[in-house]
């Protein structure tokens, strides 16, 4: 076991709305380590893209705020750190690329300005440096001509392009963790292969920690290390990706691995989980998942799960899997 | 081997690029180019292929939604594009389509009975009163939603309850041919499943034939009796699901299929990572429109346009370079 | 023990004792909760109340002249003074808001028939239609307004009778302004033309008719009705400049914009306040209230919130 | 770059020449024959039907409209009656007064409007920003007469700080510092008027064009490169909020001067928005005419500002 780069302790992010009280991600913990992937899975509305955000110390304020929890980054609690602070981590030692390719970068500045940026900033380069590395991590990702491309507006490239250009952009402070918020999801097929074989291959080389989001099953077991499952702003299973993919335990995780069909096994039918997510605003008394779960019983109905250890390494928030019931 | 539902033959449909002052027309973009299947009764025809490949107009252009550049579609003989009006509207009872979007595929300003009611009042099948309600419900509870959902409006709906009034909507007139154009993309996992088993069920009940076009070789795997791969506006592969899935025979196919994330940490198989992006369907390459991303490209696919043919048990095939694989 | 639930409707089911909210019922509730628009509700009530009961609320006629109290300063008897012909000042802004309200709504109508009218046609069928329509509002929005309205009116009111140039005003404005909200409906038109929802009426056979009335101009409303309130305050204003500049609708037809007229003597200007003052607040207080409700109404419509 | 302005103006042809065929159409639809000016008032019949051939005025009118076009594009706009001079001469002193009075207030009120709405849109539902909005909804609701009015007759009545109107103190005789001082001792009122109208549309115009760019993905990327907030304020989001604002200004230039035409006649400030209303209300048509003609150009010319303003801030434009 390696030394853990970041650490995720009881995170509550909540948001203050007309309606009432979201609490977006409530109590959520997690380890990622040096060079290692975890995965973050779960459906829209999970809490699993606010998590990010908090630690990028983003959260949309004034509505959003970071309301308990701790997070230990190369054993300082980022929450701790003044804004200044923050943003010499942000972009340096913690870097972000996000799920929309076609909006995430400006449209009226040239590619060339965008990612020089960052290195004027933390790396402290004049321009013409900047511009040299900025080609160099252009060839990195795999775009050919980079000094044509330094020159060009996000308009002129396709999706798959501009993505590429965000994770330079990215990668270009060698930052110790990237948080890809559902990178590929935007993409097709083609060019998603293209740009998880590009994230892999530049984790080895250049050893960066990812935490990558995703609703894609099929995108964990391709990239993570680790994986935690959300649901309703809870981590409900923590395992490793052999693990998980083999002895799933909470039912909401086998729910979502028997709700995608497999291209291996034929099924006349899938397993589906019955109803919806459930509003954030009136979550169910309980376990969060109980009204959708067929094994509920009447514990799960009143009293909330907690995330314990299943066997080691492999946490579970699930009253039925400890026999608790 | 049944009856075809529909065949369709040489489907083409271009639309003009226009520029300039007195917008004249600078040239084509061949979203749809010379495709040709058929559906039998009673079963689904998925249609795959990336963004822009023409799947979605294909769909709508055999629905005749808008008009066909040219070619033919035939329901069960008879001739779609040459129906005249009063043909057309008992054509339409036969064939439906299920959007993708469950936000701008409803009407924001009907209610859910209005919604589904509307086209039984306009085909003159019911009046406005009690048996109309009656039909709209028995619709509404095979699909899966309530009686009493009838006088509300679509913003009070999840996405995936709004999905199930499309198909609702789809299913009002009794029609033997579906359309499903995307109708699970835009849903969660879970939800999906709940969708497509929904689909399924109905097929059964109903005997229903789908063309089911999706970006989602799984989905479409799961649901599909024969699948079609477009690239470009052109089919490049026709087979049965299993021949086409076991044994793929053009290299995008191929490419396709080892693409897809599989949700199985073990299986990491090395993949064919197609190179480049999809080229505009503006200014398609020469010959074989692949062959820019081809791995096997060969001179004669710069220069010719492969045949569309039969290698045997109904698998169709454009590739020059089909008998070395 | 295991639960099954049968249809995935549940949360459907917890809604259900929740009363249905149509969409337009969604607009009067999110107008209600906006302060500014109650606020802009209750002056715009206030003004149309005054307005419509004016004979009720005064015992003067507002034409009735009486040479023998010209000029009186305010008093018990008469609020706000007379004018030059004696006639009791508060009588006339109470007249006056009548016409200016009804300058005001008719220019609207002209502007918004217009508009919907040709941006409906340009929208729906496009090709040359529209690009001619669409040239000929570039043209029309391309003239500057005050001193087009202002020509306009000089020249053709020497060919209208005086009692006339009431009904010339509203023609001369609404012509002027309809090609802004032409072009927003015929964008309006586009957009709607390729949701889903217009695909799916077209596959299920439904009627062009219908699928015009019943599809398209609902969903046209909101905005239509958004750019009526806001367009009707920009009438207002137009209106009593013209008159102003007296060539609006000309006295003794009283209306805000040619009570202020006297101001234009400089006497009055600086010793009969009361007789200036009162119509421009009028028309203040008539215009802000229209600009809140319009600006509350918009926010109320858009479609984004109903996500 | 310059493609795009050739295409540009390519593109106002037609809309000049429907506007012309407008404006010619309003003239020929004004009372009286428009021969009178030239003429003593005993004209017998036949000195006048001689005037009207001399004029043109007997011929049909697209020959009409196609001479009064051909004369234009020479620079003759014919004679005032007024003034009894060559319209072309006469108008550019006016011209130049109002340009004065109007560089002044535009200046003004853009370097005061848009760094507030900017603020406004950062510090969305703050005390600040509730001032200024409610500050821009009573200023755009206020008419810029009756504002006027009441600056008069609050600062040059009650309390005389400013002159009631003119463009100079009559009778001064002075030149140089004090009648440039002078002067400005005149603008301040009317400029008020201008400024604080102005103001109140475009900084409700930037807050929200602010608003809707803050919300944008790409200012997520920005913060989260770690960049100061007022980087990602002033230039990332700044320089895509000023896409819709140079469209505004485009609008604004022509309204403008638009405005000054009551403001004007109200403050007596000899400039161009004052002498269409003398020319009105003295049916000077030759004087309308031309007036019309250069309010219109103005018009275009700020549409024509505004694309190529519009092709420089989005580089997305040249492509198309």
């Amino acid at each position: 076991m390696g030394k853990n780069l970041i650490e995720v302790k009881g995170l509550k992010t909540y948001f203050y709305t007309k309606k009432g009280v979201i609490k977006a991600v409530d109590g959520v913990d997690f380890a990622i380590q040096s060079g290692k992937t975890l995965g973050i899975v779960g459906e829209s509305g999970c809490g699993k893209s606010i998590t990010s955000m908090s630690i990028m110390g983003l959260v949309p304020a004034p509505h959003g705020k970071i309301e308990g929890g701790e997070i230990f980054f190369e054993d300082r609690d980022l929450l701790k750190l003044s804004e200044e602070e923050m943003r010499k981590i942000r972009g340096n030692d913690i870097s972000m690329i996000f799920q929309e390719p076609m909006t995430s970068l400006n449209p009226v500045f040239t590619i060339g300005d965008q990612i020089t940026e960052v290195l004027i900033l933390h790396q402290k380069l004049d321009k013409a440096q900047a511009t040299k590395k900025a080609m160099d991590m252009l060839t990195l990702v795999g775009i050919a001509r980079a000094e044509k491309i330094v020159k060009e507006y996000p308009h002129q490239l396709s999706g798959g392009m501009r993505q590429r250009v965000m994770i330079a952009m990215a990668l270009s402070c060698m930052p110790k963790l990237l948080i890809a918020d559902e990178p590929t999801t935007a993409l097709d097929v083609t060019i998603q292969a293209q740009i998880l074989e590009l994230m892999n291959g530049l984790k080895e080389r250049l050893d960066t920690a990812i935490m990558l989001i995703t609703h894609d099953l099929g995108v964990i077991a391709e990239m993570a290390d680790h994986v935690v499952v959300m649901y309703a702003g809870k981590v409900v299973e923590d395992a490793s990706v052999e693990e998980l993919f083999e002895n799933p335990k909470h039912p909401y995780t086998l729910g979502l691995l028997n709700s995608k069909p497999n291209m291996s096994v034929e099924k006349d039918r899938l397993e589906n989980i019955p109803g919806v997510v459930p509003n954030p605003i009136q979550l169910p008394e309980g376990c969060y998942f109980h009204p959708r779960c067929k094994y509920a019983t009447d514990k799960c109905r009143q009293a909330q799960p907690e995330l314990k250890e299943y066997t080691s390494g492999h946490k579970v928030s699930c009253f039925m899997v400890h026999k608790e019931v | 081997m049944s009856t075809p539902v529909l065949e369709v033959k040489n489907l083409k449909k271009y639309f003009p690029i226009q520029s300039g002052f007195l917008k004249t027309r600078q040239g084509d973009v061949k979203a749809v180019d010379d495709i040709s299947f058929t559906i039998q009764e009673g079963q689904t025809l998925g249609l795959v292929g990336e963004s822009g490949c023409g799947k979605t107009t294909a769909g709508r252009t055999i629905l005749r939604l808008t008009d066909a550049t040219d070619g033919q579609v035939l329901y069960k003989g008879k001739d779609v594009f040459k129906a005249s009006k009063k043909e057309m509207m008992e054509l339409r009872q036969q064939m439906q389509i299920v959007f993708q979007d469950p936000y701008s595929s409803l009407n924001p300003r009907m209610t859910i009975g209005e919604i589904i009611g509307e086209a039984l009042v306009e085909h003159k099948l019911y009046k406005k009163g009690s048996e109309l309600t009656d039909r709209v419900t028995e619709i509404l509870e095979l699909c899966g939603m309530a009686r009493y959902h009838i006088n509300r409006y679509p913003h009070e709906f999840s996405g995936g309850q709004r999905q199930r009034i499309g198909i609702a909507r789809a299913l009002a007139l009794n029609p033997s041919f579906i359309v499903g154009d995307e109708p699970v993309s835009a849903l969660d996992v879970s939800i999906q499943a709940q969708v497509i088993n929904l689909m399924k069920d109905l097929q059964q009940k109903l005997g229903l034939s789908y063309l089911f076009i999706s970006h989602d070789l799984s989905v479409v795997k799961h649901i599909s009796d024969r699948v079609g791969v477009m690239y470009l506006g052109s089919l490049v592969e026709l087979a049965d699901k299993k021949d086409l899935y076991d044994t793929p025979k053009h290299p995008y196919t191929q490419a396709l299929l080892s693409a897809i994330p599989v949700p199985d940490p073990k299986k990491k198989t090395k993949r064919i990572i197609l190179q480049g992006d999809i080229p505009s369907a503006a200014n398609p390459p020469s010959g074989c429109k692949f062959h820019t991303r081809c791995p096997y490209a060969k001179e004669i696919c710069k220069a010719e346009v492969p045949v569309f043919k039969n290698m045997g048990s109904n698998h169709f095939v454009a590739c020059h370079l089909v008998d070395q694989f | 023990m295991k639960i099954e639930i049968k249809k995935p409707t549940l949360s459907a089911l917890q809604e259900d004792k929740e009363a249905v909210i149509g969409p337009w019922k969604m607009i009067w509730i999110r107008l209600r909760e906006n302060k500014m628009a109650l606020t802009g509700l209750i002056i715009m009530g206030v003004i149309i109340f005054i307005s419509v009961f004016a004979p009720f609320l005064t015992p003067y006629d507002p034409y009735q002249y009486d040479f023998g109290i010209t000029f009186q300063a305010p008093s018990m008897k008469h609020w706000l003074g007379t004018d030059e012909m004696g006639r009791d000042y508060l009588t006339r802004i109470l007249y006056g808001g009548r016409i200016s309200m009804q300058v005001g709504l008719f220019s609207v109508t002209v502007a918004i028939g217009l508009g919907a009218l040709i941006g409906g046609i340009s929208g729906y069928y496009g090709g040359w239609i529209d690009n001619i329509l669409m040239r000929v509002g570039e043209v029309i929005s391309s003239l500057p307004f005050m001193p087009f309205a202002i020509t306009i009116s000089a020249v053709l009111g020497a060919r209208v009778k005086e009692e006339h140039k009431l009904y010339l005003i509203m023609i001369i404005i609404g012509t002027l302004s309809w090609p802004g909200l032409a072009r927003l409906i015929r964008g309006q038109i586009l957009s709607l033309r390729e949701q889903e929802f217009m695909q799916a009426a077209t596959a299920l056979g439904i009627s062009d008719r219908k699928k015009i009335v019943k599809h398209l101009l609902p969903n046209t409303y909101g905005y239509l009705i958004v750019n009526a309130t806001l367009g009707m305050a920009g009438a207002i204003m137009s209106e009593s400049a013209l008159s102003f500049l007296g060539l609006g609708v000309a006295p003794p037809v009283p209306t805000w914009g040619n009570l202020i007229l006297y101001a234009r003597d400089m006497y009055t200007l600086m010793y009969r306040p009361w007789l200036w003052v009162p119509p421009g607040i009028c028309i203040f207080l008539a215009v802000l209230s229209i600009n809140l409700i319009g600006d509350a109404l918009r926010d109320a419509v858009d479609p984004k919130s109903n996500r | 770059m310059l493609k795009y302005i050739c295409r540009r103006l390519l593109h106002m042809i037609p809309v000049v020449i429907i506007m012309s065929i407008c404006i010619f159409g309003i003239m020929k639809m004004a009372p009286g024959d428009g021969v009178g000016y030239n003429l003593s008032p005993k004209a017998t019949p036949e000195q006048k039907v001689a005037e009207r051939k001399r004029l043109g005025y007997d011929r049909p009118v697209y020959e009409q409209y196609l001479r009064w076009v051909g004369r234009t594009v020479q620079g003759d706009l014919g004679d005032s009656s007024i003034y009894k001079q060559p319209v072309s001469r006469i108008i550019r002193p006016f011209i130049w007064n109002s340009f004065k009075l109007n560089v002044v207030c535009f200046l003004f009120s853009y370097l005061i409007s848009i760094p507030l709405g900017i603020i406004c849109a950062v510090k969305q539902y703050s005390k600040w920003d509730n001032f200024w909005s409610v500050f821009s909804t009573f200023g755009i609701s206020m008419p810029g007469f009756f504002f006027a009015l009441l600056l008069i007759y609050l600062f040059s009545v009650k309390i005389p700080l400013f002159p009631i109107n003119g463009m100079q103190t009559p009778g001064l005789n002075a030149s140089g510092m004090t009648a440039a001082l002078d002067q400005l001792n005149h603008m301040v009122l009317p400029a008020i008027v201008i400024v604080i109208g102005g103001l109140a549309g475009l900084l409700r115009y930037t807050r929200t064009s602010m608003l809707e760019v803050i919300k944008q993905d790409y200012i997520r990327t920005a913060r989260s490169k770690g960049l100061k907030e007022k980087v990602v304020i002033y230039k990332h989001a700044f320089r895509n909020a000023l896409i819709p604002i140079i469209t505004m200004i485009g609008f604004e230039i022509p309204a403008l001067f638009s405005g000054f035409v009551i403001l004007e006649t109200i403050f007596l400030w000899p400039g161009i928005g004052k002498i269409l209303m003398d020319a009105i209300y003295r049916r000077d048509y030759n004087l309308v005419m031309a007036l019309n003609l250069f309010f219109a150009t103005l018009t275009l010319l700020g549409n024509l500002l505004a694309d190529i303003g519009y092709a420089a801030v989005d580089p997305r434009i040249k492509v198309e």
